[in-house]
């Protein structure tokens, strides 16, 4: 069975390295968080000026002054710091960001990512998602494996303006774990929980590399 | 003497004029100059060039200066929040500049240092390098970027000193700090204003060389996008 | 968990290897890494490249490292106050690299900030341009010029957290920060150590994201260069 | 007669504007502080991390972490602020820093500064005064007219490696004021107390531009 949004987060929760700093997108990446291990200690980083993001405040403690870069009232936990927009995005473009999980469009079997922009449609800008993307030395896309309309967001080449080239490491599905590979293609790591090899096959564009068994998930 | 201190946003603003390139400090609404953007909106002052983050929403922040129609073009990362800024785009009445943020908050930070280009990877490979000269350092790609300064910058501190000392407090820091480095004339609006020598230097945000005018403002809203709260139980 | 905490400047440093390239806060002699200056005197790791303001006094800094023997190459803007530095230069034995020092704080920034290179007007016209680009923006000549980073930065505090969150104090601040920021394996030793929580955030000078590893030191003895004093009446 | 130090350093401070930022080199510059009117009020700037010098400290409160540029130890005075070296040099690189007055062993007649080699002798370094030079709007140098082996130190041009290419605008020697002219030249515009024109043409190796009477310096 495909795995909803949560399950999603839960298995990109496991990815994560204890002592790691990282910054999450809006969306899916945002629920990561919650299903970290107790024993794995993460610094989150949002891009408007914090390392260590905590929960939402209680109703009392909401401070119009501390904020997400989603704009979503958070708190600060022991041991947070505050920065400016500048530095920021230094600590991100100088590699100190070791993660970085966001959402995607479409993602390229080499590793382009299209996250930003739809032809046709307002554009509303890329946000700090062109610098994270260039920067970070591990990047994980959360998002469904086929688009509402039913068409595979893991291709050959992006169809849309890309946001970044040659970044994505790792792509977590609904349907599969799969590593993007330095030479290219998609290399399939796992299955979600019922799903079989055929279905994902299926439901990839892009070149997919299958070698061996492939394991469920376990989340 | 040096003196700093005006007696408030009309002031302030009063020698802004049309066509003027101007740098608003903030993050979404968080710490955004709300005192000179009601000021702004009196004066009727037209072409406005404004580099900031975002663009607000339909009824605040730079949204209020979009609906006045005193905005000609928005420099910006992200402006996605303003179904006027969205209307006056696609009717074409409004020019926009996409940037990607960190870009945006690093050619600001170069106009205030002095620094005219630098080398960025963000955006390489991507539309936002069309027309930029890319080069490679150490085996990667980077587009060479240039600084944005502005004739104006309006910056929102939370404390400042009659010398322009300003600090700001949480996340309402943001792009405050570079664009006050970055205007030929900075003006800084502060919840609270006290005499030279009561903040510690070593506290100090922004230094005051670069603000030219200050004041206390009034009635700060600090309108909330995204009121997130953990309930009790 | 997240372990920074080491046990002193011995724990610290021992992994410097050598030919390492270090970096070293301070200006002059007020804000230096004491305690790790006098554990690397211990190890007596060789051929060490120092990017520091000023290579210290005869017999305090890092003239105590020259004096050993263990610095092969000083990059510096100034380094006037040391007669051993002076005799192992003339005698060929030591290299030297001088860099205005406007562009060495910002060589070494960009290090830390992912920016491979950059254009100041520092040194056009001169020998400092020999070999460098020159580009003309806005009618004013400029010199690219590009980062430096280090294998180990040495930073010297006033306090410290434990999640490596840093506060300098008065002019010990200088070159630590953008070191702190530019180093591999950044080495933080703190006059005072505390736990994470009980810095406050908005008054943190360096995030701790850039500290690998931090320890309270001993003995400070910071010494004095030039104590000029106004005598009373 | 010729002026001495402490007569270069007052009349240096006559060109200080009430409400500029300054930043004054070792040396003579540093005398100019004690010399600014009282009804002037300026900000002074060091460039290892201080605005709004103060005096020296009294005993008792010799602090080694508070100095100058010249490394003595300083105080604060209220209004003062502290920033590390990669923001001091922003700001004098970014112009905010009005004023730099700095001493040199030779200027140019186009106004060319050589103030840090000499060859065959040990080379300490250039400090901060390449970006200073490089980046302040107004430059003056304090200096003596002639070396001590009694040459002139204002020359068509510089002999001496240089620090910063046409970027003097004043000069003020113990002699005489002189402006550098866009065009080349150094304009007398002050003699020193009893010292002739004829005796300042004999100490300019560089072209000196004398147009009617020049007036005698007011101390």
């Amino acid at each position: 069975m495909a795995l909803d949004k949560i399950g999603i987060a839960k298995r990109i929760a496991q990815e994560v390295k204890d002592g790691s700093y990282i910054n999450l997108g809006i969306g899916i990446p945002t629920l990561v968080a919650n299903y970290i291990p107790d024993d794995i200690e993460v610094v989150l980083q949002s891009e408007n000026g914090l390392l260590g993001i905590g929960r939402f405040p209680y109703e009392e403690h909401v401070d119009a002054d501390l904020i997400n870069a989603g704009k979503q009232t958070v708190t600060m936990l022991p041991g947070s710091s505050l920065f400016n927009s500048s530095e920021s995005f230094a600590m991100i473009r100088g590699g100190h960001v070791h993660l970085t999980i966001l959402g995607a469009m479409e993602v390229s079997e080499n590793g382009d990512i299209a996250n930003w922009k739809i032809p046709g449609k307002m554009v509303k800008g890329m946000g700090g998602a062109m610098d994270l993307v260039a920067s970070a030395e591990n990047i994980i896309v959360a998002m469904q494996h086929k688009s509402r309309s039913g068409e595979s967001k893991l291709l050959k080449e992006c169809s849309l303006p890309i946001t970044g080239i040659k970044c994505v490491k790792k792509i977590v599905t609904d349907l599969a774990v799969l590593e993007v590979m330095p030479e290219g293609g998609f290399k399939l790591l796992e299955r979600a929980p019922g799903v079989s090899v055929d279905e994902i096959k299926e439901a990839t564009a892009g070149k997919l590399i299958v070698e061996g068994d492939i394991p469920e998930m376990k989340i | 003497m040096i003196n700093k201190v005006i007696s408030g946003a009309d002031e302030a603003v009063k020698d802004i004029k049309d066509d003027a390139v101007l740098m608003l400090g903030g993050f979404g609404l968080c710490g955004i100059p709300e005192n000179c953007i009601s000021a702004l909106l009196k004066t009727g002052v037209k072409g406005l060039t404004c580099i900031s983050n975002n663009a607000g929403v339909d009824d605040f922040g730079i949204g209020l200066m979009l609906k006045t129609r005193q905005v000609k073009k928005m420099i910006s990362s992200y402006v996605g929040e303003n179904a006027e800024f969205e209307r006056q785009l696609l009717a074409g009445e409004l020019e926009v500049d996409l940037i990607p943020q960190g870009t945006l908050a690093e050619r600001i930070r170069a106009g205030g240092a002095g620094i005219p280009a630098f080398f960025t990877p963000a955006g390489y490979g991507t539309e936002v390098a069309e027309g930029k000269e890319v080069r490679e350092f150490h085996g990667k790609k980077y587009l060479m970027e240039e600084w944005l300064q502005a004739d104006f910058a309006l910056v929102k501190a939370w404390k400042g000193d009659t010398a322009g000392n300003l600090i700001y407090k949480g996340t309402a820091r943001n792009f405050n700090p570079m664009m006050a480095a970055a205007g030929k004339i900075t003006i800084a609006e502060v919840e609270e204003l006290v005499p030279a020598g009561e903040l510690d230097p070593n506290e100090i945000h922004t230094p005051g060389i670069y603000v030219q005018r200050i004041f206390e403002g009034k009635d700060y809203e600090k309108r909330i996008e995204q009121r997130t709260v953990t309930p009790r139980n």
